[in-house]
């Protein structure tokens, strides 16, 4: 199964090495051989060429404003997130994450993924980092703690997040599916069922092309249909998409337990935070 | 493809210019009331009436020295007015100011939009998620200021308007449930065929209006900046421009979230018995674009009214009332729409 | 783009940034030592995965990945209140946000594995008079509220 | 009105449900609902008594219904029921109006009430079902409110040990009854326990299943109503609240062993060794336990005693079944246990107001000359005594007669079919019987002359006799030395009235009621009878002759204070001392059936601590060794070390995944 082409695999060799020196050049460290903001700037951009890299093992979409903007995403993302790691200050660490936030969100929209995208900034960007940012100047208004200049050992730790990140391209590009839908061919027809069952494929088939409406819960609604390009290909075009609606639809139907168990998990941690947080009175803690 | 980004680039100009322009005036109706309120005659030295008093103010702003003390954290010192502007800006990208879809005046083969970005289909979402941004302007500030004032000011903002988002959004989604759909011109086409959504939802209204000012750190809950308690609040250590786009940053808010009000609660460009969303050509284009502006306008002045008439109200008090009054009473809201939606309907 | 195909290099491209997200924040959460940024280390791991589970999700045509992603969200929520609880009850114990102090779960007799502290970066602070702000209480206590409260405690 | 016997022991059951419920609510009212529900049981049982033309069945519901064992739910009326049913649920009225004054101010008032109910409904159900199962299952609600009602002061750590003590006591006993059951259960061909069933197919039961199925079920009987062997428990139960000892130890649980035999009788009918067992068993307890109350100190004690004496009598008149008797001894028996439930609950409930007034000081040394304080507990107290001397005209006396007419019938019938050995036994059980009679007239008197006669002498804290000081300080109770209310005495007047008339109404020489009843039980048509059974002259007199040389012997002695008990009891010194140890059985008991069983746990103990457990912790050294050797440096505590582990290990499973 291990089908990936050496190019890739020395691209990939090539990013995990460079991200890996770079993101290890900027971890807070003991220095003596050079000015700490000089080493800062070459892992920056190390880490910069391992991103580049990186956009071009995985390929990126074909409309030219959506490559733009995903490239930007992307970068910026990958960047950001290798600054939050590193960054001395926890404040500023928090920033960049809002950075990735935000960037993940754009993702997130090229994806089709509006409602999720604007969720995920008004949850994590809007609520989740501000109350990090709340509690680091509460408890420490200056990053110059002894702690946050140094790291624990940032060469093992850097070793093995890159060796990790490596593993994973590896298993990405070598998926099975990449070669058969990179290649265009039906050559390797028996491997697509591993992607999306044959069944679902028909059921998929038949709704989008004859009836395009179905009923959830005596609600009509019309079918996502992106599917691979393949089958998309086959398909009228033409159809909207719903978007809010038929993710509400999914949400509440296949996946009531999961949201109604979510719920519970949301009042269980409301409960225990106004439980951990409040000061006991007359107890040991301010 | 060519020509729809140089229209939009247009639109997003045309926008960005005029609202500038709108909040140099906005200071001075400000001002007037607040002259009106406490009996006095207000600005009418430069020019007539005062009408050049926001022009020159503008050069004051821009003439002024500007100061960055040293002991700030300077990267996030000039960061913070920035993203307060920007933030408050690029809310405007899904802000229907007329008409939007099929019927609009018709220009080079395609009918205009009155809107940036139109065909987002979650527009409100898309405002709350960027105005759950505007915090971090006012926390940075705060932070990076390195002065007790402005840190207290940034805490205390920063938590303010977490807390008020809550009701914020909740209050929104009786409207939702009304109309299907979170996009703003869906609401507004909703509104002009069915009634205004003030009148079936009274109380979210109410909740919206409350927490609106509240986010836009405007009397009675302008904690963050309360000059007797903190000073200046998170923006004591500002001169100049960066002062001044904080400024402009919370007229911009204002802007902002009375056209949210106007267009969730009084219809947008509807005006009863005159407009519908199948006319088309520029006559009713502009009337409604002239209706909107209208409404928002009589808001903001609303706004600036309620500043000389109410008091500020006290920390905890605030805070009291975001969960204690304002989150339950949207909740309850949002329950009750929900089931007589259900009752209604089937 | 969220009208036009979705293909299996895009696919890649997703899952692609996800694994480097998810590997950046492991990094993180191994070698730093401030417990509030471990945690926005591991919330960069859900971010990660949120981007694998979107990228799928929109693959396959179906809601799955979103909804994935939401009740993730809803965890990371969670998790953050919970967490940053824990982490201000910490901090008013040892008045210090280093993990390392926090080792009473270890075995007896082992030794510790964090490097002494005398090799730090330097700090470079900057010049001139620096004035953090220490909270400490500015003026009384209105009367008001220590009443109310006295009757509240009885 | 039959038809609706089945609200007798629903409303005392719904009663105590809503005093369970609502008692706090209620407060000082919480009797109210008991004693409502009860005396309405009651109104309905004299209905139940007045119109029972013929035995009746009620089907409630399905109980049990698995494979071919099909237990309904299911009441019946008969003779032995309707008698049963209005003395039960009177006494249970009358002491509940007494506790109501009694437990006044008492911190479990509505605990009391509410468990009060629940065993006038396990007791009621007791005797209306028609089923053996169900019966056994009541006989276990009865247990337990006993168990419940003696532990009552829980806080107080004799009564915690009493209420165990009857527990487990009981528990032997009812062993024998479930394995009775079982073994019935095998023997009847359809499995259906119900009574008339069992009684219908006697024929098909072998003579020795009956004998042992009666055996066991006696074994049973002497635990519940506290027949040696089994009766240790009942003395010690008096450390619950005095009209508990009234209600349940005294008037109705623990009659309701003689009422299993009797309602089995037709079971045990025909087999000869059974009927002189159960004779013997209650000769012998009658004469121990008198013999132990000669002695005793303690008022409660006294009276326990003088029941567990007297239930040795109920048996006795059972166990004279032998021949063309047999209906006669049940009679005779039921009768005794119907009038002794008269007058013993009216002299627990005259105790129980002395102790009110004493401040629940109970020890006859520290009290006396108490006539004048006290004089309606007084008088009832004297009507009660002279009932269970066996004094003509009181009811005692004619059931007392009863039984040992029952006795001489017997040993007359065996003598003529020819048993010497039997007569025998039967003639002298007579005599023990006319014997244990005087005892009980002495001791009975004795406690009366002691406590009501005498120097008036109220009990207070410098008394040298009050070394265990009880913890009631009476400093300001209103009731001290004086009458108890109105709502205690009112119950002991009417139950003083009863138990001198109870016995002349009821009694055979008179109307025949009693028999009358009793003979329209199920099963008992089956049974042999004599002719019309005449008043006994010869056992009236002689029966009453006893009673008055016991009370002679009493008024001698204890009327005015006098050295003579104190000269006899030196005299008389191992006699004394074994009578006032009570024979030493409890530490027999100890010494014969506790040690042992204790030392056999210590056996075990030392097994599973150094036995098995020794074992365990041998293997559990190899992975502790292996621990603290190879595993524990990972232990670093640190989380980050931790979290490295995991992501290294997720890299051994994709380059798994890769390469296979």
């Amino acid at each position: 199964m291990f089908e990936i082409q050496p190019l890739q695999l020395i691209q990939c060799l090539i990013a995990c090495l460079s991200g890996g020196v770079g993101t290890y050049l900027m971890m807070p460290h003991r220095r003596q051989f050079a000015k700490p903001g000089l080493v800062f700037a070459i892992g920056l951009g190390l880490i910069l060429f391992a991103a580049g890299q990186l956009m071009m093992l995985g390929g990126s979409p074909t409309p030219i404003v959506s490559k733009v903007f995903f490239n930007i995403f992307a970068i910026a993302s990958v960047v950001a997130s290798a600054l939050m790691i590193t960054a001395r200050d926890p404040v500023h660490s928090a920033l960049w994450f809002a950075v990735v936030v935000l960037s993940t969100s754009g993702l997130f929209l090229l994806a089709g993924a509006g409602f999720l995208a604007a969720g995920t900034v008004i949850v994590y960007a809007g609520a989740i980092i501000v109350t990090f940012l709340f509690v680091i100047m509460l408890a420490q208004s200056e990053g110059k703690a002894v702690y946050d200049r140094l790291a624990r050992q940032p060469a093992q730790a850097t070793v093995t997040g890159f060796i990790l990140i490596w593993c994973l391209l590896i298993v990405i590009l070598s998926n099975p599916g990449n070669t058969y839908f990179q290649s265009g061919s039906n050559s390797s027809a028996s491997l697509a069922p591993r992607l999306i069952p044959a069944k679902d494929l028909v059921n998929y088939k038949r709704l989008t092309a004859t009836n395009p409406t179905y009923m959830v819960m005596g609600k009509t609604l019309t079918p996502e249909i992106t599917l691979p390009d393949t089958i998309q290909a086959t398909l009228p075009a033409g159809i909207p998409q719903p978007h809010v609606a038929g993710l509400g639809a999914a949400m509440y139907t296949t996946h009531l337990i999961s949201s109604e168990l979510v719920g519970a998990i949301l009042f269980v941690a409301l409960a225990g935070a106004v439980v951990i947080a409040t000061p006991r009175v007359g107890g040991e803690s301010s | 493809m060519l020509l729809e980004i140089l229209g939009l680039l247009i639109k997003i100009s045309l926008v960005v210019g005029i609202t500038q322009g709108a909040v140099a005036y906005l200071i001075l109706v400000e001002r007037k009331i607040a002259a009106f309120a406490q009996d006095r005659v207000g600005p009418n030295r430069v020019g007539p009436l005062g009408l050049l008093q926001p022009i020159v103010d503008g050069v004051k702003m821009f003439l002024k020295e500007d100061v960055t003390p040293n002991y700030v954290n300077k990267p996030i010192f000039i960061l913070a007015p920035f993203l307060t502007i920007v933030t408050a800006m690029i809310g405007f990208a899904v802000v229907p100011f007329g008409p939007v879809g099929p019927n609009g005046p018709v220009l080079m083969d395609g009918p205009i939009q009155f809107q940036i970005a139109p065909g987002i289909d979650i527009g409100i979402l898309y405002i709350f998620a960027v105005g759950s941004l505007a915090v971090y302007g006012i926390i940075l500030a705060g932070y990076a200021s390195n002065n007790k004032y402005s840190f207290l000011g940034g805490i205390r903002s920063s938590a303010q308007l977490i807390s008020y988002e809550i009701p914020m959004g909740m209050s929104i989604l009786g409207m939702v449930l009304l109309v299907g759909s979170l996009d703003l011109n869906s609401i507004i086409e909703w509104q002009s065929k069915h009634v205004w959504g003030i009148l079936v939802q009274p109380l979210g209204f109410f909740i919206f209006l409350i927490c609106a000012f509240a986010e836009t750190n405007r009397l009675p809950f302008d904690l963050p900046e309360s000059e007797q308690e903190l000073v200046g609040g998170f923006h004591t250590e500002y001169s100049s421009m960066k002062f001044g786009m904080f400024f402009l940053g919370e007229y911009l808010h204002v802007i902002t979230v009375s056209y949210l009000v106007v267009i969730l609660f009084f219809g947008g460009w509807d005006i009863p018995f005159v407009t519908d969303s199948a006319q088309t050509g520029w006559i009713f284009a502009m009337i409604k674009v002239a209706a909107m502006l209208g409404k928002v306008l009589l808001m903001i002045v609303f706004v600036m009214w309620i500043r000389w008439t109410l008091p500020r109200f006290r920390y905890d008090r605030l805070m009291e009332l975001a969960w204690k009054r304002m989150i339950p009473l949207a909740i309850a809201n949002m329950v009750v729409t929900a089931t007589v939606l259900q009752l209604v309907r089937g | 783009m969220p009208n036009s195909i979705f293909t299996s290099a895009d696919l890649t491209a997703y899952l692609a940034i996800g694994a480097v997200l998810f590997g950046l924040g492991t990094i993180g959460f191994l070698s730093r030592r401030n417990l509030i940024v471990m945690f926005l280390s591991a919330e960069l791991m859900l971010q990660g995965v949120g981007l694998t589970l979107v990228g799928f999700g929109r693959y396959h045509g179906n809601w799955n990945g979103q909804i994935l992603m939401i009740i993730i969200l809803t965890v990371a929520a969670c998790e953050a209140a919970v967490s940053l609880a824990l982490v201000v009850q910490l901090f008013n114990r040892s008045k210090s946000l280093d993990v390392t102090i926090w080792r009473d779960i270890r075995e007896a007799g082992l030794p510790a594995l964090v490097e002494l502290d005398q090799d730090v970066e330097p700090f470079l602070a900057a010049p001139g008079s620096e004035s953090y702000p220490h909270l400490s209480p500015s003026g009384r206590e209105p009367e008001v509220s220590v009443v109310a409260s006295g009757q509240r405690a009885n | 009105m039959t038809h609706s016997a089945w609200l007798v022991p629903t409303l005392p059951l719904i009663a105590s449900l809503v005093t369970a419920l609502f008692g706090r609510r209620l407060g000082e009212k919480a009797h109210w609902p008991i004693v409502i529900g009860i005396g309405s049981a009651f109104l309905v049982s004299l209905g139940v008594l007045f119109g029972l033309d013929h035995p009746e069945k009620i089907h409630l519901a399905e109980w049990i219904h698995v494979g071919s064992l099909n237990v309904p739910l299911e009441f019946r009326v008969d003779g032995l029921t309707a008698m049963m049913l209005p003395m039960v649920t009177f006494i249970a009225t009358l002491v509940a109006l007494f506790a109501a004054g009694y437990m006044a101010g008492d911190p479990g008032y509505t605990r009391f009430f509410s468990v009060v109910g629940l065993f006038v409904f396990s007791m009621t159900g007791l005797v209306l079902s028609n089923n053996y199962i169900l019966t056994y299952g009541f006989w276990e609600c009865v247990g337990a409110c006993s168990y419940l009602l003696i532990g009552f002061w829980h806080e107080k750590p004799s009564a915690a040990a009493a209420a165990k003590k009857a527990f487990l006591v009981n528990r032997v006993g009812d062993l024998g009854f479930a394995v009775g059951l079982f073994w019935l259960w095998t023997v009847i061909p359809d499995h259906n326990l119900a009574y008339e069933n069992v009684f219908g197919m006697l024929s098909q039961i072998s003579e020795i299943d009956r004998l042992g199925i009666g055996l066991l079920f006696f074994w049973a009987a002497t635990a519940k109503s506290a027949q040696v062997p089994l009766y240790v428990w009942l003395p010690d139960a008096m450390e619950g609240p005095t009209p508990v000892s009234a209600l349940i130890h005294a008037a109705t649980m623990v009659t309701a062993g003689v009422y299993l035999i009797a309602r089995s009788t037709p079971l045990l009918v025909g087999i000869d060794t059974m009927a002189p067992i159960v004779a013997t068993i209650g000769c012998l307890t009658a004469l121990m336990a008198g013999f132990y109350a000669l002695t005793q100190t303690d008022l409660k004690r006294v009276l326990a005693y003088s029941t567990i004496s007297q239930i040795g009598f109920m048996f006795m008149g059972i166990g004279s079944g032998v021949g063309s008797v047999v209906q006669f001894a049940v009679v005779a028996g039921m009768f005794h246990l119907f009038t002794h439930a008269f007058f013993k609950a009216l002299l627990f409930l005259g105790s129980g107001s002395v102790m009110h007034a004493m401040g629940h000081v109970i020890d006859m040394r520290r009290f006396s000359g108490l006539r004048h304080r006290m004089p309606i507990t007084c008088w009832t107290f004297l009507v009660g005594s002279l009932a269970l001397a066996g004094l003509p005209p009181l009811s005692g006396f004619w059931s007392k007669d009863e039984v040992l007419a029952a006795l001489s019938q017997a040993s007359h019938v065996s003598e003529h079919n020819g048993n010497h050995g039997v007569a025998t036994l039967y003639s002298m059980i007579y005599w023990a019987a006319l014997f244990t009679a005087g005892m009980t007239a002495f001791y009975t008197f004795r406690a009366f002359f002691k406590t009501f006669f005498g120097p008036e002498k109220l009990p207070s804290p410098n008394d040298p006799e009050a070394a265990h000081d009880d913890h009631h300080h009476h400093g300001d109770d209103p009731y001290f030395g004086k009458e108890s209310p109105y709502v205690m005495t009112l119950p002991l007047q009417i139950l003083a009235v009863c138990a001198v008339f109870v016995g002349m109404v009821f009694a055979e020489p008179t109307t025949g009621w009693f028999a009358h009843l009793v003979e329209h039980s199920i099963g008992f048509e089956q049974l042999p009878h004599a002719e019309a059974h005449g008043f006994d002259w010869v056992t009236a007199v002689l029966g009453t002759t006893s009673g008055l040389i016991g009370l002679g012997l009493a008024y001698v002695m204890y009327a005015k204070p006098s050295e003579l008990p104190a000269k006899i009891a030196k005299t008389l010194k191992p006699l004394y001392d074994a009578s006032l140890n009570k024979l030493w059985v409890d530490q027999i008991y100890y010494a014969v059936f506790v040690a042992p069983l204790l030392a056999l746990a210590q056996v075990c103990r030392y097994f599973d601590t150094y036995g098995v457990d020794g074992l365990v912790r041998t293997v559990s050294l190899v992975p502790r060794n292996i621990a603290t050797g190879l595993l524990q440096r990972f232990q670093n505590g640190v989380i980050q070390a931790y979290a490295g582990v995991a992501a290294l290990v997720v890299v051994g499973l994709l380059v798994i995944l890769v390469l296979t």
